[in-house]
């Protein structure tokens, strides 16, 4: 690289940076389509601006200085840069795991899922989402079909609560529950009902759900289920 | 028919206990004519929807609770409000059933004791985005259950309509105020006519209550959560609370005739705007959600509730039974406050306790809902007039900023909503320019839901 | 030191919020000097005492949830109260481990939000009849529960002694006049004031708060039931409450110096006589028990409380917290009426929502309790006190008979009651019979316990 | 019987049933004394006197013209009839069951289980009280050494709660749980506790209980268990 595009890029990295910090999905496009132009690694393009951006904004958030539609545009504008980096074969080399997320069946409230999926999006996460209102056999299947790591079940009202039972039942019954793992969160399910249902993990809110995947992913066969992440409120 | 006035004149005028349009319905009971009543509400645990005796069974139980516990206190007046879980939406007989027994358990502590009593029926909104808002199967499902409700004696009609709720989850969450603006703006309110249209229809001897911004309004008021742990601006949460009274005054527009539903916050200026009798929770709400506003709508407030609990034995008996306890002497507070005279006192304290906590607390403060409300009547469509309540709840916020304790990026994200809500395009832009932002993008909007 | 005297000139001037001898304590807490403050309990579910990591843990979370709970609701002042469970008391150093680990998070939040706190322990009474009330491994267990909680941080120290219960209990069901008197006013008393000369002693850094009479005025009140259900006279119940004062003023004059334990209903007459500061529990408590005294209690609080609630995870986030919610904005009432100096009004409130409710809640309206704490003091031994207590109390329910809504059983019983208190025998002689009565008939009796 | 001593037994027996109504023991006592001098039979003074005097108390009960002491006092003066008329021997014919009653372990409120020991015995059981506080091996120890037909557990604490199991638990360790019918109640145990522990009975109030324990002598092998009466508050 010669000097002058030495500058481009470092320019471009921190162009992309204040793009996902600004929830700028075009720009981060824009940013992101020259670096890789200018033949930077995938990888190095992560650890450079991307990463860092999503790190800088979880401590902003953490701090009060940012809202968590903030956290959500930066995810999706980190999205964007990591869909023109990625190689469209191989991808799956530069993603964490696959997860197939949804609001369980009977339930409508999507706000929590949503947020999740956005958030575990940014982190690396490769995400199918189901939508609202998820009948638990659809887990199944498209969990078979895409070879997904992660069932991720949503549910915010109580009385729907039962039907996630049911996804990690007809798991069992296909003799297929080693395969994946379930993990659950939303208003209604506290840690105990993870520890009931025979779920792997739980998780607060949607930063912990990133740090429960990563825990999962790296270590899960060796940890005691369930993992559970932050405290009930 | 659309309100063109206020009901009341002045925010001094607006009372608990006192509409300006009283009702009479039930075994004898009397709502906003001069006495504050607990409206209790439960939610079965799950699994009992699945056999119809069970089911009827467990109702009966809890109403008897709830009976027994209103005797043993003396209470004289007593509402329940029976909320369908979807599997009861969905087999409108098991609806009728639940509410027949129900009935004749409170006619039964009528005749024996004495005690004046209502039952609300407020049905599931079933409906799925991707199958039609406005016909098949769930819509008839819904329709149906308020039929058979009304037909087994029900004496309110309500439901927590959920029009606007796909824009609104997507847009809320990215901060995308034209989204909101287009949800509580223009679908939500075509949502809520088309609705309860029908439901006035249908309403029999029945009478058609009221809506809630539950879907909308209440999911912003949770992600804001606390002065710590808040997930969305406050600011944002108020001025959406402030929005989402237009559409729940669409509701009275098309023939409900209160009580409005608890849930509903925004209902302090709905009722200034309607004289309609409301049911509004505060505090004792707080098995279903914290909230900021525990005491301040309490101000205006007919029926005082607890927006739901998981029905369990405890200890201290069944938990309906106990929650109506907690709500029967916070009403005889504020019943005692009206027969001698001091509760326009008793109403500043509720008001003042809470006031300046947090914007969502200070905008539903009557003073301030009373400034919402005259914005809302003096605007001329349902998007000029969520404009314009939007704009006011900034103005109100922007006035009292010294004596808000709010941290720093509230202050700047209220300068944000400000630049916004002063240069909206006009209604057919917006649903222009709406339309094709989200179709596709937010799979479960679909234009012709709306008639648009 | 016996109260001769009464810290009040008159009912009037005793006020929610504030005492005559306010205290200092915790971390940075003052109590009854001008606001009330919110005192929650909780009791975990059976299990956890069988391993004290996971006990500490439990009662962590219990903690955190309270006050991230107050920090986002931005309540300033919390006290928490830790009622040991009989494996606690009995591992005196488990209970070290969770008063020391709760007192942690406090500091955390004291630093972090300025919330002001402090912790009280209760330590069970575990003692039994049959192994001494005065000595033995159970007694000892106490007494290191005491010690131990002091060295580990707690700011109070609190019980419900069980002093002349196995006669209460006896005479209770049967009728038995004689029996009650001579449990309320000779064998309770006694205990009382061995067992807290005895934590005085060991209190160390800790305040010695005080008793309540939970264990026989209060079984009596759950006894007595609701207006419908009663299953004792009400009348009954409510002199009983009255006499219950005398053993419970007893701790205070050992050196316990307050505040008074919530589930004691009879410290509206302790803070009268004593002048200190006094929690007191009302409608928030309906998860522990029904009663006839919700609003009229908080006339006279310093702390208000809800009794206790069982912890489990739930929709709203842990019951601890959720209750708590609910007490804190019914101190922000009462603060804002403090603030505002509308405070009398509001208390006369929540006297006359309940004062005629029901004998139990007529004798304990600051009025008629000032009469009761007059008569208490005005007497010579405790014997005596208990005797005027009840005949006061009488004499204020025939005074309000015609405004008293209640059956003529009640009345009828009333004359009962009289009869029987205008007659008493003397105490040399009442203690002689009781002895020969009851030795034998009430296996758990034993004169001994009482160096009698 | 000539008419004059006839004329004694009607009036004995109307004084009987007033002691028993005005809970007086040494009336009851006496007057029980001359019926059994007279020679009437035992069943006789039952069915003519304590029968319906306990009867009338639980109306009066009822109707709110008396309080629960009276019906305990009433039923103590029955009991104390009932001690002067039934046979030493063959006493057994005579009463409906036997009923092995006491507080669970870590818990001293004895009031409601006092209150249904009074009115049971008053009913025709015969009761074996543990008292207070009572470990749960206690309970089986007495119920074989008595040949009891019922195991009666209160409990008014929460945390005492679990002790209960124990006693079915450890029934079913002996093989016996089919011996005895357990049956449960105090303010801490509401109806489906008494299902999820297993025991045969659940009853609101002591006058319930003489239902229940009724119920279950006569026909607790054909019954569905638990059996429950009353609702919980
Ligand atoms: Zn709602
Ligand atoms: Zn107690
Ligand atoms: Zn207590």
């Amino acid at each position: 690289m010669t000097q002058a595009e030495d500058v481009i890029v470092s320019k471009q990295l921190a162009r992309l940076k204040e793009a996902i910090l600004n929830g700028d999905v075009n720009t981060a496009r824009e940013a992101a389509t020259i670096l890789k132009e200018k033949g930077l690694l995938p990888l190095d393009i992560v650890n450079q601006a991307i990463k860092p951006a999503m790190d800088e904004m979880g401590k902003r958030y953490e701090r009060l200085e940012a809202f968590l539609p903030d956290l959500v545009l930066a995810g999706e504008a980190a999205q964007e840069a990591l869909k023109v980096i990625l190689p469209k074969e191989g991808e799956e080399a530069f993603i964490k795991g696959k997860v197939v997320i949804g609001t369980i069946y009977g339930d409508i409230h999507d706000i929590g899922k949503n947020i999740v999926a956005a958030i575990l999006s940014a982190n690396g996460y490769k995400i199918i989402d189901l939508g609202n209102d998820v009948p638990p056999e659809r887990y199944i299947e498209t969990a078979k079909k895409e070879g997904a790591h992660i069932i991720g079940i949503s549910c915010l009202l109580t009385p729907s609560m039962y039907y996630m039972r049911d996804v990690i039942r007809k798991l069992e019954e296909e003799n297929i529950r080693d395969k994946f793992y379930v993990i659950i969160g939303g208003a209604a399910v506290y840690p105990d009902w993870a520890k009931e249902i025979g779920a792997d993990g739980w998780a607060k809110d949607a930063e912990r759900a990133v740090q429960l995947c990563d825990t999962l992913i790296e270590r899960g066969k060796e940890l005691p289920k369930p993992v559970i992440l932050g405290e009930w409120r | 028919m659309p309100f063109r006035e206020l009901a009341y004149e002045n925010a001094y005028e607006l009372a608990f206990g006192f509409a300006k349009k009283p009702l009479s319905y039930g075994l004898g009971l009397s709502v906003g004519d001069g006495k504050v009543i607990p409206e209790v509400k439960y939610l079965l645990k799950p699994g009992l929807e699945q056999n119809l005796n069970a089911l009827v069974e467990e109702y009966k139980k809890v109403t008897l609770s709830i009976m027994e516990r209103a005797a043993n206190l003396g209470v004289t007046d007593v509402q329940l409000e029976t909320e369908f879980v979807e599997p009861m939406t969905m087999n409108p007989s098991w609806g009728a059933a639940v509410i027949e027994t129900q009935k004749e358990v409170l006619s039964t502590y009528y005749e024996r004791y004495g005690i004046r009593s209502a039952l609300r029926a407020t049905i599931a909104d079933v409906r799925r985005f991707s199958k039609g808002l406005r016909k098949g199967e769930y819509f008839q499902a819904i329709m149906d259950s308020f039929i058979n409700a009304a037909e087994s004696g029900a004496d309110l009609l309500s439901i927590e309509s959920r029009g606007g709720q796909e824009i609104f989850s997507y847009s809320l969450i990215r901060n995308d105020l034209a989204g909101m603006l287009f949800s509580l703006g223009i679908l939500a309110p075509r949502d809520v006519r088309y609705i309860w249209k029908e439901i006035v229809k249908n309403a029999k001897r029945a009478i058609p209550a009221g809506d809630t911004a539950c879907a909308l309004a209440n999911s912003a008021m949770v992600l804001a959560n606390g002065l710590v742990n808040r997930k969305i601006p406050h600011t944002l949460a108020a001025v959406i609370r402030a929005m989402s009274a237009v559409r729940t005054l669409a509701c009275y527009e098309e023939g409900a005739m209160g009580p409005g539903k608890d849930c509903a916050y925004e209902n302090v200026i709905i009722k200034i705007i309607t004289g309609y009798p409301m049911s509004m929770e505060g505090k004792t709400s707080a098995f279903a959600h914290s909230s900021l506003v525990g005491n301040v709508v309490a101000a205006a407030c007919d029926l005082w509730s607890n927006e739901t609990i998981v029905v369990e034995d405890t200890f201290g008996g069944k938990t309906p039974a106990i929650i109506f306890e907690m709500l029967s002497y916070d009403t005889a507070l504020m019943n005692e406050s009206i027969r001698s005279r001091n509760n326009k006192i008793l109403q500043q304290l509720f008001i003042n306790s809470d006031k300046y906590r947090d914007p969502q607390a200070l905008i539903l403060s009557p003073d301030n809902a009373f400034r919402i409300a005259s914005a809302i009547v003096s605007a001329n469509s349902d998007y000029e007039r969520t404009i314009s309540a939007a704009l006011e709840a900034i103005r109100i916020i922007e006035d009292n900023l010294s004596i808000l304790n709010m941290p720093e990026i509230e202050k700047r994200y209220l300068a944000t909503l400000k630049n916004f809500f002063e240069a909206v395009p006009d209604e057919h832009k917006l649903i222009e320019e709406s339309i094709k932002k989200y179709s596709g993008k937010v799979p479960e909007f679909n234009a012709t839901n709306y008639e648009l």
